[in-house]
């Protein structure tokens, strides 16, 4: 716990230096990714040990503020998800010095280094804080420091829309976990986590809606994720990463501390939290596959990620609710496994993009195009980065979500209620997976591979080293973790078990365990072919030089990257097939000439959610608001109206 | 002795009526003035046996509201060049209706109100028919100066009911309050002369112009 | 021998593969009143193509020359897991059916970016049409599977096609019945079979997955035709343990058999290509729900027992 | 002591009349408020070592002035504020002298009141804050806020122009009638202790409250709460609020905000202790968190598409004194949290209209829409002023946000989910509706205007801010033992 704490405070000073040296960008800078780097290293070693002990640590101290206490714990199920968190940070950290390089001068880097740093640290304050008051600060400074980020691109009118959507969810999230802390305050004395007491019936129903929405705005699950495809493609790249790897999964853990308050679950909870996930898995795949930037895409994508997280733990609450206490564990493992595997390939999926953005300076699909060429690295970088996105064997995208899936299969060919549950979540997984699919080809394929669609991006150039080697790093862990995917059982089974108890955790590890080995081995089996397959065609070509031509265009002379499938024409059938979901708007050319000159056509993918539903309550509200209005018309004689009617109106109706 | 006191407060109800129905300015600065007058000598007619204090104190009160007010109001008038007319923003008869209406009103809130320990009946009622009668005169009426007229026809009620009741104060206290009546009503004598510098009138709905009423920009 | 049967099956159906196009062709031949190609016309093709020498695009990167061998090691690796007669394949495990799935799924991803690497309109376009039948097809095949699962008890392949005897066809005939049908679909619009696509035009604009390798020539595209005829063993194989319950103990009849099997649902693929028109593009969609429509029948009817 | 508090001012703001030298007064300005902070240093840290059973009176004793908890902590509320908008208004009135007002809105130049009336009228005022705290006879009590209304009158006439002109009137005129109505509270409570012979002193009535006449007490009650209640800026009484705080100077407007309201809370409080003691706690609760609860509802109305920013903090005022009101009414731990947010309320507030008038100044617009990109123009005021934005909106570390949290809390704890569920909800519309306005002023690319000379941000009128925001920041990340006692004993005696 020391160490964790130090970390803390180390990225505190950091972050303090940082804001100090704002005068000199580069040694702020200095300052910001080295302290960044050092507290990585304990925070990491720290949550590795109380892993790999599953001894749970913990830190305690009088707070002089109501109802707080500095109660710090690091169980298990913290320790799991400050991995990712401490992880990436410092990943991001190093990637950011190279990607911030290029607005020193323009931006505040000293600003954008403390916040920065700021982040990180709430967030390990949000994993290891045990009183609500200390989780809450943890929580607010979270998300101030990220709103400051995304709006570090300030000058653009998105990025301010962004950071006020943002802001506004965020606070909304905020006050409701103040009503569920209130919910489980004690009768008296600091809001301990350990001190909480149980609830049951109408209080405890109110209190899981209360977490589910507080929390779920934060983790952005449909329909509570309206801020997150804004805001993380507005910050910078680096910090897209740590917001969309790590900091919407503080919702998710937030939701994971919520249910484990309020055991045992009725069934229906299992069930909301089962259908959200599939809303979100689905529809955060659907979505991905319409947006036409390449960070949206991914912020997309985590939406979906994050539906596949909450579909295993709906399916595990719902077995848990029917006494299938093995298909739960293998759930909540699956879930908690996704965690870390998604914060992995999203981390670096976002670095990609950063580097896309950073080398070609867009981002838009439609703009790009053969990037491979110009920027091989991060091409295959971010094409095994949207390979394990997709759960392709052998990275790690598939081993979490072959848990879930295993779990589903137990509930299948189990009997009862909890087999409908399993095919629904299978089915919503397997769904979601081919969509994501087609997202990520379209989006890597459109970006990469090629002909630049624009002059602007046919002069991109490659990413620095420091932007290039944190690539590596992740890219080399999403195949690690694939392959020793049992490995990372064990601490993800016992995480699950400090949160559920052990019935719900540790019986995963015995059961998922040889399934998982297979599966192991199959990805080296799919490696060792590949090499093989390899070898076969290196032999047959025995030497031979491939001669070059152009493209086969079925006998067209004069191919141009103009003729090139864009993105929306490679979604178009599916997007087709889904426009009464997805209401893209577009515009399509009425030719009336025989032989006409120039057409156009455009689509235009719109925020759904945001735009039919949250819009038009605003709007609703704020005419309710106009109405009032007149009630400070100006006029003083009715002013004082006011005083006499409500007088009258209280002596008439309290005497 | 109770017998007169009843009479003057049926005298004071009267005086209500009558503001509810005069249209000439200076008419009720008078009114309100006799009004005051009268409800300064209140607690000398209720009290039975005679306190120098009290007599000295019913005295500063009278020459307050009968002289001194009377006077700076009759000044602002002229000074800010308003008419002669109170200009009601409701017809007379209604302005009559409402006060009988605040006056049902009042005496029914003097039933479930009874007061221990005084022997003059009407007391409640009366005192708050006047505080109602004085919210009319503010918020029936377009003028700033009889607003001012307003708030000195609450304080007359207020008066009515304090004096009456004989709750024993510190002199300091009671002469506090009625300092702070008197530099209030001082004050808004001052806030007049500027608004009919800078108005040019002292219609109050020129006064309207800080406002959040986002006037049709709703119901789209 | 236990190791090296598993083995052997493995080898043999990579060795058997390239049969089954050849029947397709005979049968369709046949119904033509041609006298067609012969049987082991691929194994011919292929050889040839191993000797050529091949041309690249200029556009193309390493994506377009990893991308076939890549397909090719992942159909590989699926077959590792598919049972042989109703026996256990070499990798055989809870689950082992999604690993199945998503290793297609890989090859998938593999060809489509491989072609979209080359830049053309056309290859890009066989790209989307294959991402947009494998969105409907793939949850039809897994909610089959599912089915099948919850029929045998089993997660694994093996466990479930073990648990599948000639005594639950007749328990539950519709239920197989459906899944046979639902299966049948999927293999043929995932193999690109006619209705869902044509195997015989290459220039038409109605092109799915012959349009996407347009550009490979030489070993790459024999990756290619020998990735689809094993694709195509892979669910006429699957089709044939359904339809073929295990019957006798012994593993030579029961081998025997299930290649007749195998051939069967060739000779079906063919009989269905010379007797129906190809659907209308926006027609596959549809067709692929079917298929999904019978899964899930199936899957309720199973529930419900 | 207490004498002293209350004479030095008066004093002082006698002698400002008759002052001429401008810098002189303003010494005089910035020395009288020290040192009353210093002797309010004094007396709170009296109170800290004579511990909690320290009185100022003899019980019995007809004491006009004296110290209990309650009136402590807002006395230190009161000097604290006054100290820093000394410091303000020093660098302020400095600055008007040098270039007198051109209007923001209409263009037009106007004058300035003297800047000794100004300023006599600003000590004046501050003594008779003072005597508010102090006062134990609710009659007094009752002089001395409408005292404060009289002096604070000519404070926001300092612009002499068409709109403050129109604001005064407004305020002086609703203030009057409502704390008229407060005297007639008043004189019912003394009607309803004629029996008991209790008085109008606090301590009588707080003793004899068991012989309260009831029907008397709550009519009482009723007129005190609606007549404080106007001063205090509870809607429906809120509308003399926006236009005063909007058109008065910076410095007068944190005033307003930050310790007149909460002299009538005080006044209030003083009410609700009474009727407490005499067992109607639940009836004056009742209607406390009602206008409680309607006051933020009010706020958050009128906070989406607000117009002009300084009427927006003067919303956020109302929002805030709803929910002071709203925690006392609903008693308990949330007595505790209403006075938390007092305190950080007033510097917070204090924080963000000084703020507001650097940006005045730097812009030379109110409206919203017209302000943008002050990032650019003045990166200063700009970080103070979202700040300021985060810290009154209550995100942690600020006593703000535990104020809310603790109101919450008894609000949930008492299984009031009607009450809880709309607070959050129009919390949570006060929230965007802010969030969006300073969005808006704070970032993005700023024109410069024709003319404009660039502006070189005043410390003395960020100092203060800055100042304020630090202290509500610690109050949430440390609540200092003293403070603590102090608050809960002021809470106890506030509650009973």
């Amino acid at each position: 716990m020391p160490l964790v704490l130090s970390s803390i405070l180390i990225l505190l000073a950091g972050a303090a230096l940082a804001l100090l040296l704002r005068a000199h960008p580069s040694r702020a800078q200095a300052a910001g990714v080295w302290s960044a780097a050092a507290a990585s290293a304990a925070g990491l070693f720290a949550a590795a040990r109380v892993l790999l002990t599953g001894r749970p640590e913990a830190f305690s101290a009088a707070w002089n503020v109501p109802l707080g206490s500095l109660t710090f714990s690091l169980d298990p199920l913290a320790a799991f998800f400050l991995v990712p968190v401490f992880l990436l940070s410092g990943l991001a950290a190093v990637y950011g010095a190279g990607y911030l390089k290029a607005y020193a001068g323009r931006k505040p880097l000293g600003l954008a280094w403390a916040a920065f740093n700021l982040l990180t640290a709430s967030m390990a304050v949000v994993f290891t804080a045990a009183n609500a008051v200390l989780f809450m600060t943890g929580w607010e400074l979270m998300a101030a420091s990220s709103f400051l980020l995304v709006l570090f691109e300030h000058e653009k009118p998105q990025a301010r829309r962004a950071g006020f959507i943002y802001l506004a969810a965020g606070g909304a999230g905020a006050l409701m976990l103040l009503a569920f802390f209130s919910l489980l305050a004690p009768a008296s004395g600091p809001l301990d986590f350990a001190s909480f007491r149980g609830l049951s019936g109408g209080a405890a129903a109110a209190a899981f809606l209360l977490a589910l929405t507080g929390f779920g705005l934060k983790a952005g699950f449909i329909p509570l994720h309206v801020w997150l495809p804004e805001a993380h493609p507005a910050a910078p790249s680096h910090v897209s990463a740590v917001m969309s790897g790590v900091m919407i999964k503080t919702g998710v853990y937030g939701l994971v501390r919520a249910l484990s308050f309020l055991k045992p679950w009725p069934e229906w909870w299992g069930w909301t939290v089962l259908a959200l996930g599939a809303a979100s898995c689905l529809g955060g795949a659907l979505f991905a596959l319409a947006q036409h930037e390449l960070k949206r895409v991914l912020a997309y994508s985590s939406i979906e990620n994050v539906g596949i997280i909450l579909l295993a733990l709906g399916l595990g609450m719902t077995g848990s609710a029917h006494g299938a206490d093995a298909l739960a564990a293998l759930a909540f493992a699956g879930a908690l496994l996704h965690v870390l595997n998604h914060s992995l390939f999203k981390g670096l999926l976002f670095m990609g993009a950063g580097s896309v953005l950073h080398g070609a300076g867009t981002a838009e699909l439609e703009a790009l195009g053969g990037l491979a060429k110009r920027m091989p690295s991060t091409a295959l970088l971010f094409l095994a980065g949207s390979a394990a996105a997709c759960a392709l064997p052998p990275f790690n995208g598939f081993a979490g979500e072959f848990l879930i899936y295993l779990g589903s299969f137990r509930s299948v060919t189990a009997t009862g209620p909890a087999a409908l549950a399993g095919v629904l979540a299978g089915l919503a997984l397997a769904s979601a997976g081919a969509l994501a699919a087609a997202a990520f080809v379209r989006a890597g394929g459109t970006a990469f591979l090629g002909e630049p669609r624009a002059a602007r991006t046919a002069a991109a150039h490659e990413a620095g080293a420091a932007m290039l080697a944190p690539m590596y790093v992740l890219a080399a862990l999403c195949l690690a973790a694939g392959l020793a995917a049992p490995l990372l059982l064990g601490p993800a089974a016992a995480a699950a078990a400090a949160a559920f108890g052990a019935p719900l955790g540790a019986a995963a590890a015995l059961d998922a365990s040889g399934p998982l080995l297979w599966v192991s081995g199959s990805g080296l089996a799919l490696l060792a072919l590949a090499a093989a397959v390899a070898a076969a065609r290196r032999y047959c070509l025995g030497g031979r030089k491939p001669a070059e031509a152009g493209t086969w265009d079925c006998g067209y002379a004069a191919p141009s990257p103009r003729m090139q499938y864009g993105a929306s024409s490679f979604s178009q059938p599916l997007t087709d097939f889904f426009q009464p979901l997805l209401r893209k708007l577009g515009q399509y050319p009425v030719i009336s000439e025989y032989f006409p000159a120039r057409a156009s056509f455009s689509t235009e993918a719109q925020a759904v959610f945001y735009n039919s539903f949250y819009m038009p309550a605003a709007a609703r509200i704020r005419d309710l608001a106009y109405r009032f209005s007149w009630l400070q018309h100006g006029r003083l004689q009715i002013y004082i109206l006011y005083i006499v009617v409500t007088l009258m109106g209280l002596l008439l109706w309290k005497l | 002795m109770h017998t007169l006191a009843e009479l003057v407060i049926v005298f004071v109800i009267l005086l209500d009526l009558a503001l509810a129905v005069t249209g000439s300015l200076s008419t009720c600065i008078r009114l309100v003035a006799a009004q005051g007058v009268v409800a300064g000598l209140l607690p000398l007619l209720a009290g039975g046996h005679f306190q120098p204090r009290a007599a000295l104190f019913a005295g500063a009160i009278v020459t307050l509201k009968g002289a001194v007010f009377p006077w700076l109001l009759l000044r602002a008038r002229d000074k800010s060049g308003a008419g002669r007319d109170v200009e009601p923003l409701i017809t007379y008869p209604a302005s009559v209706l409402l006060c009988l209406g605040a006056f049902i009103a009042s005496s029914w809130l003097g039933s479930r109100l009874p007061l221990p320990a005084t022997g003059v009946a009407w007391i409640v009622p009366a005192s708050l028919a006047t505080i109602f009668a004085g919210f009319l005169l503010i918020t029936t009426r377009t003028k700033a100066i009889t607003q001012v007229l307003g708030y000195l026809v609450i304080e007359n009620g207020i008066y009515i009911f304090g004096l009456a009741l004989f709750v024993e104060q510190p002199l300091m206290v009671e002469l506090a309050i009625l300092l702070d009546v008197f530099v209030a009503v001082f004050v808004m004598g001052i806030a007049i002369f500027h608004i009919s510098r800078e108005f040019d009138h002292i219609d109050t709905a020129e006064l309207s112009e800080l406002s959040d009423w986002r006037r049709g920009e709703y119901g789209r | 021998m236990e190791i090296v049967k598993p083995l052997a099956q493995y080898l043999a159906a990579l060795a058997l593969a390239p049969l089954l196009p050849g029947v397709i062709n005979r049968v369709k031949a046949f119904f033509a009143g041609r006298r067609g190609q012969p049987v082991l016309q691929l194994y011919y093709d292929l050889y040839k193509l191993s000797r050529k020498t091949p041309v690249y695009s200029r556009t193309a990167t390493w994506v377009f020359r990893a991308g076939p061998a890549a397909s090719l090691a992942a159909l590989l690796a699926a077959l590792l897991v598919l049972p042989f007669a109703g026996r256990s394949a070499p990798f055989s495990f809870d689950g082992d059916f999604v690993l199945l799935i998503y290793l297609l799924g890989l090859a998938r991803f593999a060809t489509v970016l491989a072609a979209l690497d080359t830049g053309s309109a056309f290859e890009g376009m066989g790209a989307s049409r294959e991402m947009q039948f494998a969105v409907f097809a793939e949850p039809a095949f897994f909610l089959g599977l599912t089915a099948l699962a919850r029929a045998g008890g089993h997660a694994s392949l093996a466990g479930m096609f073990g648990a599948l005897t000639p005594g639950i066809w007749r328990v539950a005939a519709p239920v197989l019945a459906l899944l046979t049908a639902s299966f049948f679909i999927v293999l043929l619009a995932e193999n690109s079979r006619v209705p869902a696509d044509d195997p015989n035009t290459h220039l038409e604009l109605t092109m799915i997955h012959e349009v996407m390798v347009l550009d490979h020539s030489g070993p790459d595209l024999a990756c290619i035709l020998y990735g689809a005829a094993l694709k195509l063993w892979l669910f006429a194989s699957l089709i044939a343990c359904v339809v073929l319950p295990r019957r006798t103990g012994s593993w030579a009849t029961d081998s025997a058999l299930f290649l007749l099997a195998v051939l069967g649902t060739a000779a079906a693929v063919g009989v269905v290509e010379s007797v129906m028109a190809r659907l209308r593009l926006l027609k596959v969609p549809y067709m692929l729900i079917t298929a999904f429509a019978f899964s899930a029948l199936a899957l309720i009817f199973q529930m419900s027992r | 002591m207490t004498r002293a508090l209350i004479l030095l001012p008066l004093a002082a703001g006698a002698l400002a009349f008759l002052v001429r030298d401008d810098a002189a007064r303003r010494r005089l300005l910035l020395w009288t408020a020290a040192l009353h902070f210093l002797l309010t240093a004094l007396t709170v840290w009296g109170w800290a070592e004579g511990g909690a059973g320290f009185e100022f009176f003899p019980p019995g004793g007809q004491a006009w002035f004296a110290y209990d908890p309650l009136g402590l902590l807002f006395l230190g509320i009161t000097s604290l504020l006054f100290l820093g908008a000394s410091h303000y208004a020093v660098s302020y009135l400095a600055g008007e002298k040098r270039d007198p007002g051109e209007d923001a809105e209409e263009g037009f130049i106007f004058n300035n009141a003297p800047e000794a009336v100004f300023t006599g009228c600003l000590l004046l005022f501050l003594a008779a804050m003072t005597a508010v705290t102090a006062s134990r006879h609710m009659g007094l009590l009752w002089a001395m806020i409408e005292a404060t209304t009289l002096l604070s009158a000519p404070l926001i006439y300092f612009h002499r122009h068409k709109r403050s002109l129109e604001a005064t009137w407004k305020y002086l005129l609703i203030c009057s009638v409502g704390i008229a109505l407060a005297l007639m509270g008043s004189l019912f409570l003394g009607a309803a202790g004629l029996k008991a012979g209790a008085g109008l002193d606090i301590s009588g009535l707080l003793a004899g409250a068991a012989g309260l006449d009831k029907p008397l007490l709550k009519a009482a009650f009723l007129f005190l709460f609606v007549g404080y209640g106007t001063k205090m800026g509870l809607a429906p009484f809120h509308t003399w609020l926006p236009d005063a705080h909007s058109e008065a100077p910076a410095v007068v407007s944190a005033l307003l905000s930050g310790a007149l309201l909460n002299c009538a809370f005080l006044g209030i409080l003083r009410a609700l202790a009474v009727c407490s003691a005499a067992g109607l706690a639940d009836f004056a609760g009742g209607v406390l968190t009602l206008f409680g609860l309607f006051s933020v509802v009010t706020a958050a109305l009128f906070m989406l598409g607000q117009r002009d920013y300084k009427r927006m903090l003067a919303y956020s005022s109302i929002e805030h004194m709803g929910i002071l009101s709203l925690g006392a009414g609903l008693g308990g731990g949330a007595m505790f949290g209403a006075l938390l947010g007092a305190v950080s309320h007033s510097l917070a507030k204090a924080g963000l209209f000084f703020t507001s008038g650097a940006v005045l100044a730097a812009e030379r617009t109110k409206r919203i829409a017209d302000v943008r990109g002050l990032r650019r123009r003045a990166p200063l005021t700009a970080a103070l002023w979202l700040a300021g934005f985060f810290l009154i909106t209550g995100l942690p570390p600020s006593g703000v946000f535990l104020s809310k949290f603790v109101v919450l809390r008894e609000a949930v704890r008492g299984g009031r989910w009607w009450l809880a569920g709309g607070f959050l909800f129009f919390l949570a519309l006060l929230f965007a509706g802010m969030a969006k306005v300073f969005i808006q002023m704070t970032f993005g690319e700023r024109e410069p205007r024709e003319g404009e000379k660039p502006f070189a941000e005043p410390s003395g009128l960020l100092l203060p801010a800055a100042a304020f925001f630090a202290l509500v920041l610690l109050l949430g990340a440390w609540l200092p033992a003293w403070l603590d006692s102090l608050l809960r004993a002021a809470a106890a005696g506030g509650a009973l």
